[in-house]
């Protein structure tokens, strides 16, 4: 325990109740996502029309579902990068096994395949001891040569069926794409899990001080095993949502997603160093990250100046409110 | 115990590293259909001191427990400033050296007053800034090209009296003169006490704050070297997003299959050059063995996993559970 | 040593009016204090007095609110510790600040290693590690041995050689002492009385009374941020002393403990128990109502046998039974599970005990949670009432329950740290030093408090450092020596004399009880 | 060291020369059978996989088999230094040609100078070399732009709004095929409104971009993409937006689109060189081996359909995946894979 996080600490415990419990990130940053806003709007007032908003938070939703895996892992203090090829593999096996068994099973078996995967990260970082940094480096690079490997070796079946289309694309309520309401009952049942939940608790125990949440008496192993699993599973997930829009999988599809959720994550106010982080956070990241990407894109700025804003951007928000306290 | 044990107990790490690499580098060559012969280990010289050079990098912020996700973008960018800069007269070229070096330095020194001054995360702070490294790389290579001084470059890269290949050479000179120094001196020693226990070293009086930023710094210019080398190894300079990345995390795969603990304070660059020779091994492992092509990156997955797993066997010596909780 | 005393009368350090908050928490309300050299001065305090505040204070590592310090009455403010170094004062902190992956040799010329050519000199640091090592009696430590290699009583002795090689005019120790075995401190005491009679001024911070009483000249408690009382050493008596640092009477120290329920069947036995080198043959009994002490040296294996009963050892060997059946205990979690319902309190409560950031609720709850939950989700109102209980019983002093452990007192914090494990009442309770750093007054509450389990059944293995503890504490001592029981004590025959003698293994001759 | 002498090639169909001036080799005559190497850089993209599976069906066809003592295949990465390193260890190990499609075009200096010294025949094709010293089997990428912008300044003669969705920003082939779109606009002299943003040859990617582009833009008239071009369709539909023209890559998928919609305005040109061109260089690689007259940098044809002539089962094939590249066939080379023959192919061949 540093004089630092102690200061945080008092300061925070100073404030009432209802401020206090609300993360001052989380709030700065859904004023980041009006302040954006507005910016776009000086360019074209096509930026506040529905239209646009809604189909922003439908591509915001494929990065939604994935940043909440990433957010478990990195609350545990791990961080998860084999997400692309994950994704990739979710999509892809979907899509396979619509093409070659039955729609049905499409959805569950791509989500399996990631869990599966993450169950194998999990299994190196809980049980193994290795850093995640690493494991999930090399798992990705081993989930990247399977989609290889199976592109080339089978005639590849990668349509996405309609299941798929119509859960990323279709539409319930009339006008709010489905792949909203997927991403808000993902976020529904995390908010779940880490308010209310042993399980959660475990997380931020465990995020805080793995020694002591073991020597409490709870399985950290296992929990830190399946929220890697549950981060596969989601970032499979992601990937169908994904092929679903784009009505098919494809080779390296998820390469644009890990960065991005790591910093959606961290924009959103989850410490990186775990234990600390709330749900909302992550959501107003998600968006902030989305609307940035799409505002520089549509702003037709070159890729360098796209980079180059897209950085400055990122650092000048978490200068506003996502910086460590001062160590005295 | 006697001295030299103490001396193992602090080498530990890098040890291992060095003895993944020689396992893997002695299998490599057993199965070469030319051996180890000049040329061969010349070219494994060269491929694996550019990734030293980035692993290098990435060592001196690990040690402080914190983590570089720039330093593939800081190499992209000096190579793409190389290729303008680092041409002409020995007079031209010499100042574009040291213009690259000082731009890499530079590049470092930025994360570092963004980590310390700016108080950011890592993480995070880097991977933004990577994003401004490879948008100005992009700026000044729009698309591959440029030049550089051929007679260096072949220097650079080729044989010494036939047989030492200089690459190396130049890599122990940097050892020497950035590393050495680094480590024996009052502000490594102070990366590393941050690195290992900061609340700690902060009550101690050790200049933590500056030692990061030293260490930050001197990853940028390390970072700087491997963009000088790509530049001689390649003769041009390309913006390429996915090989800076690619660095990136081969970087951080270097460090760790050299010794070089993820939560900082263990391990040093020296561990993380075996890392990175080792890192390099695993593709070539490949070239040596009749793999089927589509098999190829799955194998070179699994090589990886195999490797990093290895360090997993002292667990088995474990005895006391709280000891896997650091 | 140089002296560098000048000639003048004014004291060495006095601080004056000085004032910190952190947050809500008013820990130091214009306090004030004068050091003199050649004096050893001994501060006390409740938990959350103010002690460590005010000692960061002087060494630069808090910047205080209000107040100034006067050094040679010469104002001075310290923007680090280093610059209070230079100025000669050197601290030993309450919570250790040793580089735990440098070596010795290293931790101890961190922030002033001898340079050559700009560079760290070995040879030279090593001569300085060496004597450092010697004037603070641990002349047997290696300098080149990694600190995180080194057991905690030996990090102490480090972390005491590596202030006084600063050479400093002031040497503060806050609570150097806690995890020390009774021969290393009296190692200590030889050399602080050394350096005093050499003209060091030294601070010194402990809750044990007769450490105070054999070294101090003068004496400062502080109470609720304020000292509110100076006299020299051996003018007050301890009750008088302890009145003060509480503000209110105190009765006995220890509850008396009722006659021994020698007729009920052990909950907790153990035959052979053995572990690496570590622990040897152990056999051991302990009876529901009965507290049990482990006593000896600090470090001859009373850790690993409270971590072995508690399922972190691999590689045991013998036979741990409950209730009379052999049972195998793997993890910490098969260990607290409802058949064998076991606890134990760790020894550092700041990484095994606690988790500092989150709240006194999520701390309380944290080893009870598959208790508060129904099929994985938290009953909010079995919780709630769970942890009124618990701060209600315990008398943990938060502002509430959503406030993070981080904030509160040690003593607080330890407190916490029971209740967590007192939610699930467990049968058995294993208890790593608790009371260490703790004030007085709420040691007194925890021995009461374990008294009371005992008599409501459950069986204690209660290992402690302070011998006054396994005196006032126990039915039955258990010394270890070396990862074996060499002696077990009962009732009338735990005296310190008998404590002292089995802990270092030696025989002699049967005394009158003391 | 090749001779350098007059034209014409060997085959002249097949090994059509890049330019009037392009010089012509004559490689000493070695004896087979012959041990050719492909050093491959990325592998992960369906593209490429489909090129290393020509590349072994094309090998392992019995007359050219009969050539080949050796046929090796490495994939070594996005990483220009380790491809430089695989053709380095593939000339120390004695291999007669090596086949590359180079990670970086300019990049390969030293190793075409080495490979020179050691009489090893290099063929680089798709991202070729810029270099006289090695061969280049070269599509035309700029050439492509050019098709791409004639067929919308066709279909609209007064000008207008363009999306183009480019490519993988810092590559030479998005910077090409950039310049011949940008240039044969200007040339037209008509009014020209060019969005353009960035779909980096990636479905999802360009799927998104184009949506944003559609959300903000509402309207375009013509539409070009680089790749991805499938998703650039689906976008459109997804927003309703209606069918413009369209000059476009030849993925499978979007060649089902074209077909499927032409009728209601989606006019494409869907032009490019499939996979198999690694075929022509490895049959480059040969006849230079046995001593025939081969250009210095060859011209590939393009493969080009544009509305309304899609046909089904020639052009495209509905029941085959999206990802495709259709356009395998060399006729004029005596090379003629379907996109099915390779990618169905192993299963049975294995
Ligand atoms: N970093 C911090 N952040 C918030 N509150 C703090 C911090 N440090 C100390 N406090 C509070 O200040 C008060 C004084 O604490 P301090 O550590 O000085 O007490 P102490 O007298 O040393 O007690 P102990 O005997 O338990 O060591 C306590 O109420 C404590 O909770
Ligand atoms: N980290 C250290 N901590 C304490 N003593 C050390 C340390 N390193 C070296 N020494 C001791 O300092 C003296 C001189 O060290 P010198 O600089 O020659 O070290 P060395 O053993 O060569 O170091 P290295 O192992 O880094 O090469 C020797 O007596 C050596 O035992
Ligand atoms: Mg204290
Ligand atoms: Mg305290």
């Amino acid at each position: 325990m540093t004089e630092a996080t102690e200061n945080r600490l008092s300061l925070r415990a100073r404030l009432p109740g209802p401020i206090r419990r609300a993360d001052p990130a989380v709030l700065t940053s859904f004023g980041c996502i009006l302040l954006l806003l507005f910016l776009g709007s000086l360019y074209s007032s096509n930026f506040l029309s529905p239209e646009y908003l809604l189909q922003q938070l439908k591509v915001a939703s494929f990065l939604g579902v994935i940043a909440a895996g990433m957010m478990l892992v990195i609350l545990l203090g791990h961080i998860d990068l084999s997400v692309p090829w994950v994704m990739t593999m979710g999509a892809m096996m979907a899509c396979a096994a619509a093409g070659f068994g039955s729609t049905v099973i499409a959805i569950p078996f791509g989500i399996l395949c990631g869990m599966l995967f993450g169950l194998l990260n999990g299994f190196g970082v809980a049980y193994l001891r290795i850093p995640s940094m690493i494991v999930t480096l090399a798992t990705n690079v081993v989930a990247q040569g399977l989609m290889v490997l199976y592109t080339g070796g089978f005639s590849p079946q990668d349509s996405a069926p309609q299941a798929m289309r119509w859960l990323a694309t279709g539409y319930i309520i009339p006008g709010v794409p489905n792949a909203i309401l997927v991403w808000a009952s993902v976020s529904v049942a995390m908010v779940f899990l880490l308010t209310r939940t042993t399980f959660g608790r475990s997380v931020y125990g465990i995020g805080n001080s793995e020694r002591a949440a073991y020597l409490s008496g709870i399985n950290t192993r296992r929990i830190v095993m399946v929220a890697f699993a549950v981060s596969g599973a989601l970032s499979a997930f992601g990937g169908v949502l994904l092929a679903g829009y784009a009505s098919k999988a494809a080779q390296a599809m998820g390469d644009a997603y890990l960065l991005p959720s790591i910093a959606a994550v961290v924009l959103g106010g989850t410490s990186i160093l775990g234990g600390r982080g709330s749900y909302l956070g992550t959501v107003a990241g998600v968006i902030l990250i989305t609307l940035l990407q799409s505002i520089l894109s549509v702003m037709q700025m070159p890729e360098a100046g796209r980079q180059i804003v897209y950085g400055i951007v990122i650092i000048a928000m978490l200068l506003l409110y996502g910086r460590n306290p001062a160590s005295r | 115990m006697s001295e030299w044990r103490y001396w193992l107990n602090e080498q530990r790490g890098t040890l291992i590293g060095l003895a993944i690499f020689v396992l893997m580098f002695a299998v490599y060559i057993a199965n070469h259909p030319a051996g180890l012969t000049a040329n061969v280990a010349q070219t494994a010289a060269n491929k694996g001191v550019l990734l030293a050079f980035v692993a290098m990098a990435q060592a001196m912020v690990v040690i402080t427990a914190g983590i570089d996700l720039s330093v593939g973008m800081i190499l992209v960018l000096t190579n793409c400033l190389a290729s303008w800069i680092v041409v002409g007269t020995p007079m031209q070229t010499t100042a574009g050296v040291l213009g690259v070096l000082l731009a890499g330095t530079i590049c470092g020194a930025i994360n570092g007053l963004l980590v310390i001054k700016g108080r950011l995360q890592p993480i995070v702070a880097t991977i933004a800034t990577g994003a401004v490294y490879f948008g100005l790389a992009l700026l000044l290579r729009p698309f591959p090209g440029g030049a550089v001084n051929e007679d260096l470059a072949d220097a650079v890269t080729g044989r010494i009296f036939g047989i030492i290949p200089s690459s190396l050479v130049v890599m122990l000179v940097v050892v020497l003169l950035v590393w050495l120094p680094f480590r024996r001196s009052e502000i490594g020693r102070a990366a590393y006490a941050a690195g290992s226990a900061e609340a700690a070293a902060f009550m101690s009086g050790v200049p933590i704050r500056r030692a990061k930023l030293v260490a930050y710094t001197l990853a940028g210019l390390l970072a700087g070297v491997g963009g000088l080398f790509l530049t001689f190894f390649t003769y041009t300079g390309e913006a390429a997003y996915a090989s800076g990345s690619g660095y990136t995390l081969w970087s951080i795969a270097a460090v760790v299959l050299g010794g070089v603990s993820l939560y900082g304070g263990r391990g040093s660059a020296v561990g993380a050059i075996f890392g990175a020779f080792a890192a390099r091994t695993t593709g070539d492992m490949l070239f040596v063995f009749d793999v089927d092509p589509l098999w190829q990156p799955l194998l070179q997955g699994i090589v990886l996993l195999i490797a990093i797993s290895i360090g997993a066997i002292g667990l088995l010596r474990v005895r006391n559970r709280l000891e896997w909780f650091r | 040593m140089t002296s560098t005393q000048s000639q003048s009368n004014a004291p060495l350090l006095r601080m004056e009016g000085i004032g910190k908050r952190y947050g809500g928490v008013r820990a130091l309300d214009s306090a004030s204090l004068v050091v003199e050299s050649g004096r050893i001065h001994a501060i006390l305090g409740e938990n959350g007095a103010g002690k460590s505040t005010l000692i960061k204070i002087m060494a630069g590592v808090v910047a205080p609110d209000e107040g100034q310090m006067l050094l040679k009455d010469q104002a001075v403010s310290f923007r680090s510790p280093a610059e209070a170094a230079a100025a000669g004062i050197a601290c030993v902190f309450q919570e250790l600040s040793l580089i735990p992956d440098l070596s010795v040799a290293d931790n101890i010329s961190i922030s002033n290693p001898p340079r050559r050519l700009g560079l760290i000199d070995r040879k030279a640091q090593r001569r300085l590690s060496e004597e450092a090592l010697a004037r603070a009696g641990a002349g047997d430590i290696h300098p080149r041995a990694l600190v995180r290699d080194l057991p905690l009583s030996r990090r102490q002795l480090v972390e005491i050689a590596k202030a006084l090689a600063w050479m400093p005019r002031i040497l503060i120790l806050d609570e150097a002492t806690s995890a020390l075995t009774a021969s290393d401190v009296t190692k200590v005491f030889a050399v602080l009385k050394r350096l005093r009679a050499e003209g060091l001024a030294i601070l010194y911070i402990s809750h044990r009374m007769h450490e105070i009483a054999e070294l101090a000249d003068e004496c400062t408690v502080f109470r609720n941020g304020r000292n509110v009382a100076s006299y020299a050493a051996g003018t007050r008596s301890n009750s008088e002393v302890v009145e003060m640092m509480i503000g209110r009477e105190v009765s006995s120290a220890f509850p008396p403990k009722p006659a021994a329920r020698i007729h009920a069947a052990p909950v907790l036995s153990c035959k052979n128990l053995g572990w690496s080198d570590r622990l040897r043959d152990i056999s051991l009994e302990v009876r529901p109502g009965e507290v049990v002490g482990l006593g000896g040296l600090d470090g001859q294996g009373q850790r690993e046998l409270l971590l072995g009963l508690f399922g972190v050892l691999r590689g045991t060997s013998g036979t741990i039974s409950i209730d009379g059946a052999a049972r195998s205990i793997t993890s910490p979690g098969a260990a607290r599970a409802g058949t064998i319902g076991m606890a134990l309190i760790p020894e550092d409560r700041k990484t095994e005990g606690l988790l500092l950031p989150m709240t006194v609720r999520e701390n309380l709850s944290f080893a009870a949670l598959d208790r508060l939950s129904r099929h994985g989700v938290i009953d909010r109102d079995r919780e709630n009432a769970s942890i009124e209980e618990m701060v209600r019983l315990l008398a943990i002093k938060t502002a509430g329950a959503d406030t993070p452990v981080g904030a509160l007192s040690g003593g607080n914090q330890q407190k916490v740290v029971i209740a967590k494990w007192l939610t699930r009442r467990p049968r058995i309770l294993l208890l790593n030093d608790p009371t260490r750093g703790i004030d007085v007054g709420t040691k007194q509450e925890i021995y009461q408090l374990l008294r009371r389990l005992a008599e409501e059944g459950s069986a204690i293995l209660f290992y402690s450092t302070d011998y006054d503890e396994l005196i006032g504490c126990c039915d039955r001592v258990l010394v270890l020596y070396d990862g074996k029981i060499v002696k077990e004590l009962a009732g009338g025959e735990i005296t310190e004399r008998a404590l002292i003698s089995s802990a270092l293994n030696v025989q002699t001759e049967p005394e009158a009880a003391a | 060291d090749p001779e350098v002498v007059s034209g014409p090639a060997a085959e002249a169909d097949c090994f059509a020369p890049w330019a009037a001036e392009t010089k012509f080799f004559k490689f000493p005559k070695k004896e087979g059978p012959y041990r050719v190497a492909l050093a491959n850089g990325y592998i992960a993209n369906t593209w490429r996989i489909q090129m290393i599976q020509t590349a072994k069906a094309y090998a392992a066809q019995p007359e050219v088999a009969a050539k080949l003592k050796e046929f090796k295949v490495v994939s070594t990465g996005e990483d220009v230094p380790a491809q430089i390193s695989a053709i380095n260890n593939f000339i120390d190990s004695g291999f007669d040609a090596i086949v590359v499609n180079a990670q970086n075009p300019t990049a390969f200096g030293p190793v075409i100078k080495r490979a020179k010294e050691a009489g090893v025949v290099l063929v680089a094709f798709d991202n070729i070399l810029d270099t006289e010293d090695a061969i280049n089997v070269n599509v035309d990428q700029k050439g492509l732009g050019v098709l791409w912008a004639n067929w919308l300044a066709k279909h609209l003669p007064d000008g207008g709004k363009i999306l183009e969705v480019r490519g993988v920003a810092g590559t030479s082939v998005d910077t090409d095929r950039h310049s011949g779109i940008h240039e044969t606009f200007v040339a037209t002299g008509k009014k020209w409104d060019v969005v353009e943003v960035v779909g980096k040859w990636d479905d999802p990617t360009a799927q998104k971009a184009t949506a944003d582009a559609i959300a903000v833009h509402k309207k375009f008239d013509g539409i070009t993409a680089q790749g991805g071009d499938t998703g650039v369709v689906q976008a459109m539909i997804d927003a309703g937006h209606p069918f413009v023209p369209f000059g476009g890559e030849t993925e499978n998928g979007f060649r089902k689109f074209c077909a499927k919609h032409a009728s209601e305005g989606l006019k494409c040109s869907s032009a490019g060189t499939g996979p198999a061109q690694v075929a022509v260089a490895i049959k480059t690689a040969i006849a230079a081996l046995e001593g025939q007259v081969v250009p210095q940098s060859i011209k590939l044809p393009l493969a080009i359909v544009e509305d309304p002539n899609f046909k089904e089962g020639q052009d495209f094939y509905p029941d085959q995946s999206d990802n495709f590249f259709v356009g395998n066939a060399f006729p004029t080379c005596g090379i003629n894979f379907t996109a099915q023959e390779i990618m169905g192919q192993t299963q049975e061949n294995q």
